[in-house]
């Protein structure tokens, strides 16, 4: 009887709980404090701090606070100071999910980034849309992401613009014709090889393995003995830092000799660089982050964020600087409610970032700027190349 | 390219073997799935890297990352494990699980989430064997001789040893090797240590093989390494070797040969589950007979 | 003897496991309404000759005729829906279940017999006060809503009695019934099987203590080795030099 | 030389031992005799060490023991055959005779094992076989072995009749019988009354986890109840 | 609106811990894959909806069918594997089945699925009536599960876990009932992936993976396994832990790993698990309560 009554008890606990919750929510929605000038504003940010892709958010919640201390330090946004309200997604669509919620619901957030992956931004950009509170994704590139509507903006190339890029460097810059793929088996590496694919075999270059793997996979040597008999003249691999350090590795030990191009997911200093160590010179990578750039804005973070988290900056880093440089130059001039912001990033022109000079937003909300290319020397990127073709970097418009 | 794949094969199992040895220890006498057994590999890795850092002594690092595993292990049994026995096998399982998700975020916390080199001096060169068409990695012969020599000294200390023939009777039936006069705790606690160790090792050398550790490191071995005793026969070591050598050959042939059409996790289920449906008690295991 | 008045017949049972010949050859019939004892000494093959009635364990070879219907080789679930209810020598009651549901477990086969039907509420009153009678014929009643497994031996023991008899079977197989049991509870359980024989239960019965079985059995079957020795009414098997010697070991005292 | 005074002892929540109190001397041969289930064996093993004692006391030649481990009493010179033999099948006889005398003088051993080999000389012609490749009886005679090769001052023997033939039933209470004579103490569990009596002084009857009777083998033979009870008729 | 989502993840936990229950509270089988069912009843909905113009009312059904039928293999399966062999080879089928969402064009492959909002008599279905229906299939399945210890099939799985042997010897066939457990439980959990994918609106492999699985019993352990209430209260407790604990950010998953360490360590049963501690209060609760009105009468 004991069980039965506890039971009970505990289950109408819980169906209150879920009731009281389900209507609180429905009449605690806050908006924006506009009305308040002096109150700091607040973006929102969610990045993967926790859970597998740890080491991207910690790089990229470093530039978010860099971002946002330097905005205050410039004198924030017409003097009213800038917040940074931050949550770890742990890589969870779902977890993704509440903390859009939260921040467009209890938050009062009016803008936010997202330095998270694909699916988890792809699952909190529809709630940003609802609220009318813009996001821009700083380096997630699903192409679903922007097509929601008209508040969801993408500050890295969409997967299209980048595997055009890498196909116009493999065959045009190195003249390749028969290329191997190698590609992390996500969106990111299936977008990228597939609009890669489109591109090198419009050139007349021929495809000749691709062969893809889990985020996770170390062990390369089995599928880079078959590719060392194909002998192509380039292996494109787009993957990350973990995974294609493992294959500069191995490429290396089996003696390989094939050039290797990569894409800006292992444009990283710390796990990329580090781990495959003197194997990684020569190998080619896309990008957007340009080492090299006469920029002051590129080469002012480069420094600050050095001087900050003791190491290099990467590209997700980067990235999601410019975020948060394109919203307060967005709320500058034009206001830091909602609505204007997003107008604001609609107008944006020719502005000098951290990861280049932004030629501007198109309707869908993806960004238009020069691909940037880099090889690795003596153990760091510098400057190769730099793609500003409109045929190859202006992003689909739908 | 064929001899290429079979030593490929024969490192990704030595790799796995080396891994989930650990576990089967463990399996062996307490009869839990001891996921935190991946948490241990990660750890020794790291203590491994920490001390390689402060002293720059190799030597220092290893013995230092196997030894304090060991402890760990020693703790975790005393600790943890050992009021769960008498409990649901579900109990161990989730509290080893737990022990896990808590050692791999304290290593994000404090070695950071990114990924670090474990580079003990210059690369092994690799010795290349034109004529087979075979490329040899100077960390292979690491790997494999590493290998030989633990498991040879694990089956020496098992079968030839007198805490060996301890551990296999308290294996056995751990009621009558009480009584006996054979003191079980002190076998179990030894049991942990070596158990734990043997993570440690893996951790280190797979650290050097990869060149790379991360708080992470031990999900794909959580996993991988159940798979690997399961198919071996739940807790036999022998099996293990065996059952780790199949798997890695056979996720290396087919990547190899076939592509990955399928990711290698699940190419070593896929595997598991046929042999399982031939041989429902593993590859060495004894149908128990009621 | 007329066949009809054969509920059970067994004709040339074995059991070998491996070398080892458990039973050999043996033949048996238990007829309609009688108590059949089935004894001999540790190890004599009894319990395996039981599990293959019961098809716990599937013979090497011979007949097990039920009814005429040849059973043998039918799995233990099929052999219990052909209505032989057994209970175990090391009692099996549900132990994380109360003494009830272990009562209602067994009227499922009558009440409930299909998957789909097994949705249908069991706890109903009907179903319980009838649960309530088992478990009084037994004297465990007041432990209805304890966990089994909290239960002495004794009691676990008629919980698994009751159990089997919840069943309706055409035919109860103990198996050492009495083993555990105080010397009052093993009278008392006496009474029990006195009472179920009056109402013209057929049983079969293995027993070690032969004074239990004397006591209960119209006839007995003895096993030695795993071949049947002798068979008869008690005094008969008891006055068999040849069960004397196998049963309670030769004489080992010269005086 | 074994004390028992008002022992109780559980398993999980209920109860298998009542205020058992029982003596053994040195140098005796004492049976306990009851049904299946009468909590024999595990009265063996709480004197063993492997079920704990819920209360009441327990001592070994004047020593309390009660609380001690399993390995320490072994230690102690106290060797135990268990129920249903459980030799570690998957070991040879010899590695099983090793474990037997654990943690005994080394230079003992050698002697005690040729000692084990001509009471049981099938167990020598077997020594590098794994235990579970041999027959029931010889899985006896090693559990005997095994147990013997401590040297044992008291041997706690639990139902060493079942399921074997009666000419090694037989043969396993002579060496008992024997051993007794050179001198070790022997407390025996069995269900076969007869022979267990026949071979032992003293006796105790164990009923549902109280000792209802306890007298001399001789007595207990002609008991009537227990002639009823245990022996038939 | 922030609550309701909150809510949402809450209902589909206690969702997924009740059908887990039913697999290895009630019928003692192991499971540690049970997001391959979560995710094929996802991907079944969700492909049903979106590319055969299904109604999402018959989508959500078919959805715990697909799952079901899966779950039939299995349950097969574990006639044959037993306890930790069967145990891995549930952690097996969790890879194969997200290897297939992740490898298979038709299922996304690695871009994941768009799912429709679900609409019903004209309503498109927001958060709001999304949570109105997890609470109308939390509350059906949680009066299963309160009829369950009262039901034939409670009694028969309750002996297929304590004793195959003795069930069999009652005439239980204990290959049908574990089967038919994991028919049950594999049906609830396809349902939930359904209502899931249609909440989310997008669905990719990673959503159904192994850790996934092991959260679920998680939840249904530290509740206690078995239990009526338990697997609701751990669902809770472990949903709202990293909600709760997300002010902590970067030590959240070492508060829950430790969180699962002490539970385990201290409440083995469960929270609500036989003589827990809070069993044990609510007795000694009841107990003065009932001497006090002893006491007054």
């Amino acid at each position: 009887m004991k069980n039965k009554r506890i039971q009970s008890l505990l289950v109408v606990l819980i169906a209150l709980g879920l009731i009281v919750a389900g209507c609180g929510g429905a009449g605690g929605d806050k908006k924006p404090a506009a009305a308040d000038n002096k109150a700091p504003i607040k973006i929102g940010f969610f990045a993967p701090v926790t859970g597998p892709a740890a080491a991207d958010g910690d790089s990229v919640t470093k530039a978010a606070k860099l971002a946002v201390e330097k905005i205050n330090k410039d004198g924030g946004i017409n003097g009213r100071k800038v917040e940074l309200v931050a949550y770890d997604d742990n890589l969870k669509p779902q977890e993704a999910v509440s903390i859009a919620q939260k921040l467009t619901t209890k938050d009062g957030v009016v803008a936010a980034v997202s330095g998270s992956y694909s699916h988890t931004t792809r699952a909190a950009a529809p709630i940003f849309e609802n609220a009318k509170i813009p996001m821009i994704a700083a380096y997630a590139l699903h192409p679903d992401i922007t097509k929601g509507g008209d508040y969801v903006f993408r500050q890295s190339f969409v997967g299209t613009a980048q595997g055009k890029a890498g196909g116009y460097v493999a065959v045009d810059m190195l003249k390749a014709k028969t290329i191997a793929i190698l590609n992390v088996d996500n969106d990111f590496g299936t977008t990228l090889a597939d609009s890669f694919t489109q591109y090198v075999e419009s050139k007349g270059a021929k495809v000749v393995s691709r062969d893809k793997f889990t985020m996770v996979e170390k062990e390369f040597n089995p599928v880079l003995t078959k590719i060392k008999q194909l002998k192509p003249d380039l292996i494109y691999m787009p993957t990350y830092s973990g995974t294609g350090a493992q294959i500069a590795r191995q490429a290396k030990e089996l003696n390989l000799g094939i050039q290797m191009l990569g894409t800006e997911g292992i444009d990283s200093t710390m796990e990329f660089l580090k781990v495959s160590g003197p194997t990684a010179d020569g190998i080619i990578i896309t990008t957007n982050l340009n080492r090299n750039s006469k920029l002051k804005a590129t080469q002012d973070f480069i420094k600050d964020y050095t001087a900050m988290a003791g190491h290099a900056p990467d590209m997700v880093a980067a990235s999601t600087y410019d975020c948060f440089m394109v919203l307060a130059e967005s709320m500058r001039k034009n206001g830091a409610e909602p609505d204007k912001i997003k107008d604001g990033i609609y107008k944006i022109k020719d502005f000098e970032a951290a990861t280049g000079l932004i030629k501007g937003y198109n309707k869908l909300g993806e960004v238009t700027k020069n691909v940037q290319v880099q090889v690795i020397k003596n153990g760091a990127f510098t400057y190769y190349g730099e793609i500003s073709d409109p045929a190859i970097i202006t992003p689909p418009d739908k | 390219m064929f001899f290429q794949q079979i030593v490929n094969g024969i490192v990704v199992g030595s790799v796995y073997a080396l891994t989930a040895m650990g576990a089967t220890l463990v399996y062996g006498i307490m009869r839990i799935l001891d996921i935190s057994n991946a948490g241990a590999y990660a750890l020794g890795a790291y203590i491994s890297f920490f001390f390689l850092l402060q002293t720059g002594n190799p030597l220092v690092a290893v013995v230092m990352g196997v030894a304090l595993t060991a402890v760990f292990g020693f703790i975790v049994q005393k600790f943890l494990y050992a009021p769960l026995m008498d409990k649901s096998p579900n109990v161990a399982l989730i509290a080893g699980i737990g022990l896990f998700i808590f050692l791999q975020d304290f290593l994000r916390l404090v070695g950071g989430p990114q990924a670090r080199e474990l580079n003990f001096g210059a690369m092994l060169p690799s010795v290349r064997l034109p004529g087979l068409g075979l490329t040899l990695y100077g960390t292979w012969f690491l790997i494999l001789g590493a290998t030989a020599v633990l498991l040879l000294v694990l089956w020496y200390l098992l079968n030839r040893s007198t805490v060996g023939l301890a551990w296999r009777a308290t294996a056995q039936d751990l009621e009558t090797a009480k009584a006996m006069g054979i003191n079980t705790n002190r076998v179990v606690a030894f049991n942990f240590i070596l158990g734990y160790g043997f993570a440690a090792v893996a951790g280190i050398l797979v650290g050097i093989l990869y060149n790379s550790i991360y708080p992470m490191m031990g999900d794909v071995p959580a996993y991988k390494m159940l798979a690997v005793i399961v198919l071996g026969g739940l807790g036999n070591p022998l099996g293990t070797v065996l059952a780790a050598l199949v798997i890695g050959m056979a996720e290396t042939l087919i990547g190899g040969y076939v592509g990955f059409f399928l990711p290698r996790d699940a190419i070593a289920f896929v595997v598991l589950i046929l042999i399982l449906l031939w041989r429902p008690q593993g590859l060495l295991g004894r149908r128990r007979v009621s | 003897m007329p066949a009809e008045q054969e509920l059970l017949k067994i004709i040339g049972l074995k059991k070998y496991f491996g070398g080892l010949k458990a039973v050999d050859n043996v033949d048996l019939s238990v007829k309609r309404g009688e108590t059949m004892g089935l004894i001999g000494p540790n190890g004599a093959g009894k319990t395996t000759f039981f599990n293959m009635v019961c098809g716990a364990y599937t013979p090497t070879a011979g007949k097990i005729l039920l009814n005429g219907e040849e059973i043998q080789g039918l799995p233990a679930h099929a052999v219990a829906r052909k209505g032989i209810a057994r209970t175990f020598q090391i009692t099996r009651v549900f132990k994380d279940m109360t003494v009830e549901d272990n009562l209602l477990a067994a009227f499922a086969l009558r009440r409930a017999p299909g998957l789909w039907a097994s949705l249908g509420r069991s706890h109903t009153k009907r179903n319980r006060e009838e649960a309530m009678t088992y478990l009084e014929r037994v004297d465990i009643a007041a432990f209805a809503k304890q966990k089994a497994g909290d239960l002495s031996l004794g009691y676990m023991r008629r919980l698994e009695i009751a159990r089997a008899l919840a069943l309706e079977p055409i035919l109860l197989m103990l198996d050492e019934p009495c083993a555990g049991l105080s010397k009052d509870a093993t009278v008392d359980f006496m009474e029990l099987v006195g009472k179920l024989k009056s109402l013209g239960t057929t049983i079969m019965l293995v027993e070690h203590n032969m004074g239990v079985a004397t006591a209960l059995c119209d006839r007995m079957t003895v096993l030695s080795y795993g071949v049947k020795i002798a068979e008869g009414t008690p005094q008969e098997v008891q006055s068999n030099p040849v069960v004397i010697d196998a049963y309670l070991g030769e004489a080992e005292e010269a005086g | 030389m074994l004390e028992l005074r008002n022992i109780n002892a559980h398993y999980g929540h209920s109860q298998v031992l009542y205020d058992i109190s029982l003596d053994v001397k040195q140098g005796e041969f004492v049976t306990i005799i009851g049904a299946n289930g009468a909590g024999k064996s595990t009265l063996m093993k709480v004197i063993m060490g492997l079920v704990p004692v819920s209360s009441g006391t327990l001592l070994f030649k004047g020593q309390e023991i009660g609380s001690a481990k399993a390995w320490d009493r072994a230690g102690l010179k106290i060797a135990y055959v268990p129920e249903g033999r459980r030799v570690f099948g998957e070991l040879t006889v010899a590695e099983n005779l090793k474990i037997g005398g654990w943690n005994e003088p080394p230079a003992e051993l050698p002697r005690r094992l040729e000692k084990v080999m001509a009471i049981f000389p099938r167990l020598g012609e077997r020594l590098n076989q794994a235990a579970r490749t041999m027959s029931g009886g010889e899985q006896q005679m090693l559990a005997i072995g095994r147990a013997l090769m401590r040297d044992p001052e008291l041997l706690l023997v639990d139902e060493i009749s079942m399921g074997l033939m009666p000419i090694l039933v037989n043969r396993c209470f002579e060496v008992m019988k024997q051993l007794n004579e050179q001198g070790t103490t022997i407390l025996l569990v069995e269900q076969n009354a007869r022979k267990a009596l026949g071979a032992a002084g003293r006796g105790y009857v164990l009923e549902t986890g109280h000792i209802v009777l306890a007298g001399s083998a001789r007595d207990l033979q002609n008991d009537e109840a227990v002639k009823r009870a245990y022996l038939g008729g | 609106m922030y609550e309701q989502v909150v809510a949402i993840n809450v209902g589909l936990a206690m969702l997924l811990a009740m059908s887990l229950n039913i697999i290895t509270g009630f019928a003692g089988q192991p499971t540690l894959g049970h997001a391959a069912f979560y995710g094929i009843g996802a991907y079944t909905s969700a492909l049903l909806t979106a590319k055969a113009g299904w109604p999402f009312f018959l989508a959500l059904p078919a959805a715990g069918a697909m799952a079901a039928l899966v779950g039939v293999l299995l349950g097969l399966f574990s006639v044959r594997v037993r306890e930790d062999f069967l145990a891995v080879t549930t952690i097996g089928i969790n890879f194969v089945v997200v290897a297939i969402f992740q490898y298979v064009q038709l299922f996304g492959a690695s871009l994941g699925l768009a799912v429709p909002k679900p609409e019903f008599l004209g309503v498109r279905f927001g958060n709001t009536e999304i949570l109105g229906l997890l609470i109308l299939l939390n509350a059906l399945v949680y009066l299963f599960m309160r009829h369950l210890p009262n039901s034939w099939l409670g009694l028969a799985l309750g002996g297929v876990r304590n004793d195959e042997e003795a069930a069999a010897s009652l005439g239980y066939n204990a290959d049908h009932y574990k089967v038919f457990a994991f028919t049950i439980g594999t049906f609830i959990a396809g349902m939930t992936g359904s209502v899931y994918a249609h909440f989310m609106g997008f669905i990719s492999s990673t959503d159904f993976a192994f850790p996934v699985s092991i959260g679920v019993l998680s939840m249904a352990v530290l509740g206690g396994l078995g239990s009526v209430t338990g697997p609701l209260i751990g669902a809770l407790i472990l949903t709202l832990a990293p909600e709760v604990f997300r002010f902590v950010s970067d030590y959240r998953m070492l508060v829950y790993g430790g969180l699962l360490v002490l539970m385990m360590r201290f409440q083995p049963q469960g929270l609500v698990g036989d003589d827990s501690y809070l069993q044990r209060l609510w007795t000694k609760i009841r107990g003065r309560r009932e001497e006090g009105k002893a006491n007054a009468g």
